[in-house]
């Protein structure tokens, strides 16, 4: 079983991401999934989590998350060094930076010796530029839900591309798509 | 006299052209009940494709006791605080089940109405549910043995507000229901009394012909809890309105209108003397309800425009 | 027939069993975490792919109160609340089962004041076993989905005429999306006739209801219910296999047993926890443990011959509660160990504690329960009632 | 007769016997009033002129209509006396049953 957690800001669109993903997984790709929020009252603006989970088979595990296989997070400032303790062992940490190599320089330098051992990772990408381009507004979700696709592979560009089409209004299907796309191309695993 | 809103209605109801059929009979109430008497009258006026809600309270502990059953047509015990709720149930049920030409009324007392169920009747209006909403008052929880409600009068002796020496029987004003029903812009509102069968017909006719929500405030003595012969019910229910501390009263589209308007007052010392429950009250006493009157007329005066 | 995959949370699970109930009637009063069933909801009914009529009251007290006005007309109704909402509405929860009306009604298990908590526990729903109500616990959107299609089967049945409250764990089934299969409508009519009550109020034979009785026959009306309660045994059984047939996901009625026939230490949950209880003992029978788990689904009425069959050779029985009566025990424990104790078997019974105010019941917490029940088993001392994953030190 | 009328009743034996839930058929009486009073209204048929005043104000609608008087329905009179106080032309006088 694969474990995402979502990190973003109320009104980013973390959840909205987390529930793509499982939705992809679970609609086209045959696999099943859960999406949840961070339970409780939502704030805009206050930091938000958000979880996916998929697997071969049914899950019926209803614990919280407490480590997962790739954490990502939506908006750099969220970001701190000891975030790196909730990525189990081999664990991604993926993040929206503007400048995604002076992040990469500066977070690894930041990860205690113990999380470098365990093999966990770090990458980075400028979703916001990406959106700004693509949809013309900040919203990074769809860029990061492409970036972790490409990154991870837990499920197919074609899939994502068709839970965006299933899932969003007619409108909004185009630019969301070119972002997961563009973002999906340019991380770098 | 300014002409009531309800001059529109249809065909005139009276003693001739009420229906003979009974559908509040064999009840339990007190003999010489007000209660009962608008419940029975109010049924006689809608007719048998009427289904009544009685809350908890003495209407639906009278009508109601197996295996005998006073109503005649489809009628229900709701919860205490839920006439208005569980009538606006079976309005969207008729909705949906195409029920046009039904009736639905609630009967429910002052502590029923004013007290306890007046968050569902607010919602009720608030919605305009197509109901008709009759609060019978007899200004005090008779059911439970006369103890105050809302609506119970300055100074009268309750069981819960005991004339003695160190007290002098209810403290506060009654509530003024007319005032909080119209606030919500209800679609018809009117104040009646049993004593004024007619009048009371009348608004139970109009009540019914409406769109949308209807709250009829009927005062409706109760012999025992008042503490006047049982012959005396309609005579004394007459007699508040002689006196000025009951207003028989209409309010339908943004519009008030008084259908009854007394020259003079008749002395309220009269008509609290007559009542046990009011025996206690010293002059002073009696000049505050006066005054309390005087006020009320005053704010009618100014602001319903219709006199 | 086919059945269309969609990714939904439990709270839309919900709306969509509804919908394909197609009630008359739908009350709708908001209260976290149950929000959402009625907001979808109030979408089909604004978009015309469910036609109900749908009215907005002023508390949940209205809500079941204008439920059972619609009922007494012949609708079938719908409504949902939680936990506050569920006790205030409390009167109208007794008042709806001794009327006899089979209301279905969603409740999101949500924990009660004070201290002031959204989050999920059973506190809600298990003090109010003794309204009358079925209640059903489900683990997850799917199930929630088909119990509500269900619970209609199972309260319009002539011999049961009881209202079913459908459980669902807040937030751990309402806001969890996962994929289910929702069946079509037609699928749906014909597993579940539409709504012909024998008693309601008919203009041609006018109905007096609801009345007061004497203590001279207010019992036989109280026996009723009962009678009512119990033959929902059966028609829970024939309501689930029925819905087995239709569309290929039966439950197994009153409980579900899972890996307990030669199981020696059995763990007894109720709701959402049974998934994450299920890959412990997984986990633990891929150790050579010989353990098992028993899914309570209906608290009433209770599978009282069902879990005493179940444990007949079991060494330890543990019973986890997301709920205590304070200064006893949890309430399914209690009503374990009657039914235990009604058929003369006495193993240790051991009451877990957990999840209380939306307390994360992890996989370890769980392996701790069985490890308890393993020394209970060998004869070592325990404690009838404990706190598990407390997060603090206790003087005990 | 347009009333709710005295009908037999036969007391649950079984309890099959009951109706399900609290339920019963509109209208079923199976007890008077008669009982209840101390006083019986005597109507004066020479000066009763049916006005119906008396009709629309008893409580327990047990006076109804006839062609020249009202006239009363023992079995439910309560006897509470409304009818005689509010008769404008004295017509109706309460009176202690034999």
């Amino acid at each position: 079983m694969i474990e995402v957690r979502w990190l973003g800001r109320g009104g980013q669109g973390a959840f909205t991401a987390a529930r793509l993903l499982g939705l992809s997984a679970a609609l086209f790709e045959n696999k099943y999934a859960q999406a949840f929020p961070s339970f409780g009252p939502e704030r805009r603006g206050a930091p938000v989590s958000a979880f996916t989970r998929i697997a071969d088979q049914k899950i019926t595990d209803r614990s919280e998350v407490t480590r997962c296989d790739y954490l990502v997070v939506l908006d750099e400032t969220l970001w701190k060094p000891q975030l790196w303790q909730d990525l189990k062992p081999g664990g991604t940490v993926l993040v929206n930076a503007t400048d995604p190599t002076q992040w990469f320089e500066k977070a690894s330098a930041d990860a205690p010796d113990e999380y470098r051992r365990a093999n966990r990772k770090a990458s980075a990408i400028n979703a916001l530029a990406i959106a700004r381009n693509w949809i013309g507004k900040p919203i990074v979700n769809t860029a990061m839900l492409g970036a972790l696709v490409g990154l991870s592979g837990i499920i197919s560009l074609e899939a994502a591309i068709q839970g965006i089409r299933h899932e969003m209004k007619p409108a909004q299907v185009a630019g969301n798509v070119n972002a997961l796309t563009m973002a999906c191309k340019k991380v770098r695993p | 006299m300014t002409e009531p809103v309800s001059k529109a209605a249809a065909k005139p109801v009276n003693a001739r052209t009420l229906t003979e059929q009974e559908f509040f009979f064999g009840h339990k109430a007190c003999a010489g009940c007000g209660g009962a008497l608008a419940v029975r009258l109010a049924l006689k006026v809608l007719g048998e494709r009427t289904y009544a809600v009685l809350p908890a309270g003495c209407m639906s502990a009278v009508g109601f006791i197996y295996p005998q059953m006073a109503f005649g047509i489809n009628a229900m015990i709701s919860t205490f605080a839920g006439t208005a709720s569980m009538l606006s149930g079976m309005a969207a049920a008729a909705r949906a089940q195409g029920l046009n030409d039904v009736h639905l009324i609630g009967f429910a007392g002052d502590g029923g109405t004013a007290d306890i169920g007046i968050q569902a009747l607010s919602g009720a209006i608030d919605r305009n549910e197509k109901i008709i909403y009759v609060c019978y008052d007899n200004e005090a929880y008779m059911n439970t043995g006369t103890q105050k409600s809302g609506l119970t009068p300055f100074g009268a002796h309750t069981t819960t507000t005991p004339a003695g020496a160190m007290s002098r029987g209810a403290g506060n004003r009654k509530k003024n229901m007319f005032d909080i029903v119209t606030a919500h812009g209800i679609t018809y509102a009117a104040t009646t009394s049993i004593g004024h069968i007619q009048d009371f017909l009348n608004k139970i006719q109009r009540a019914a012909a409406v769109e949308g929500t209807a709250y009829i405030h009927v005062l409706a003595p109760c012999p025992t809890g008042w503490g006047i012969a049982t012959d005396q019910t309609l005579a004394i229910a007459r007699e508040a309105v002689d006196c000025g501390l009951w207003v028989l009263a209409e309010y339908e589209k943004g519009r008030y209108a008084l259908t009854k308007t007394p020259q003079q007052f008749t002395p309220i010392s009269d008509y609290l003397k007559k009542q046990g429950r009011f025996r206690h009250l010293l002059e002073k006493e009696v000049e505050e309800v006066e005054r309390e009157r005087d006020e009320r007329w005053s704010y009618i005066r100014r602001h319903w425009n219709c006199l | 027939m086919a059945q269309v995959k969609q990714f939904v949370s439990g709270n839309e699970a919900v709306a969509i069993g509804a919908r394909l109930a197609c009630p008359q009637v739908i009350t709708a009063y908001p209260i976290t975490p149950q929000t959402v069933a009625m907001e979808r909801l109030s979408e089909m009914v604004g978009e015309g792919t469910l036609q109900a009529q749908f009215i907005l009251v002023e508390s949940e007290h209205s809500a079941l109160s204008a439920a059972m006005g619609a009922s007494a007309f012949g609708s079938r109704t719908f409504t949902a609340t939680s936990s506050q909402g569920l006790l205030y509405m409390a009167e109208c929860l007794h008042y709806a089962s001794g009327g006899r009306f089979p209301i279905v009604m969603m409740n999101a298990n949500r924990s009660v004041a004070l201290p002031w908590s959204i989050y999920g526990d059973h506190r809600d729903s298990l003090s109010l076993l003794d309204s009358g109500w079925l209640q059903v616990y489900v683990e997850d959107a799917q199930e929630a989905l088909d119990m509500i299609l269900q619970a209609y089967a199972i309260a319009e049945n002539e011999q049961v005429l009881t209202p079913v409250m459908v459980n669902l764990d807040g937030f751990t089934v309402t806001h969890t999306y996962e994929p289910i299969r929702v069946p079509s409508q037609a699928a749906v009519d014909a597993f579940l006739p539409s709504f012909a009550p024998a008693i309601k109020m008919d203009l041609a034979k006018p109905l007096n209801m609801g009345f007061s009785s004497t203590p001279a026959d207010n019992m036989a009306f109280k026996y009723q219910q009962h009678q009512g309660a119990e033959a929902a045994r059966c028609v829970i059984d024939q309501v689930d296999r029925s819905f087995g047939e239709h569309f290929g996901r039966p439950y197994g009625g009153l409980m579900e047993a899972y890996r307990c026939d030669d199981a020696e230490l059995i763990l007894i949950t109720l709701g959402s926890v049974s998934g994450t209880a299920r890959r412990v003992v997984d986990a633990l029978r891929e150790q050579g443990e010989k353990v098992g788990l028993v899914k309570i689904r209906f608290m009433r009425p209770f599978p009282r011959e069902e879990i005493a069959a179940v444990a007949r050779n079991a060494r330890a029985v543990g019973i986890l509660d997301r709920d205590i009566s304070f200064g006893y025990e949890g309430a399914v424990y209690t009503n374990v160990n009657s039914a235990l104790a009604g058929n003369g078997q006495v193993p240790p019974t051991l009451n877990f504690i957990a999840g209380l105010g939306g307390r994360d019941i992890r996989k370890e917490d769980i392996e701790t329960m069985f490890l308890r029940l393993a020394s209970a088993a060998d004869g070592r001392p325990f404690q009838r009632v404990e706190f598990i994953h407390l997060g603090v030190m206790t003087d005990d | 007769m347009r009333r709710p009328h005295i009908r037999p009743f036969p007391r649950p034996v079984h309890i099959r016997d009951y109706p399900c839930g609290p339920h019963f058929q509109a209208g079923h009486l199976v007890d008077n009033a008669a009982g209840w009073r101390l006083e019986t209204p005597e109507i004066n048929g020479a000066r009763c002129v049916n006005c119906l005043r008396c009709y629309l104000a008893c409580p327990e609608g047990a006076l109804y209509r006839s062609e020249k008087a009202v006239r009363l329905d023992k079995d439910f009179c309560k006897g509470c006396g409304i009818c005689a106080s509010e008769c404008p032309l004295q017509a109706i006088q309460m009176g202690r049953d034999e």
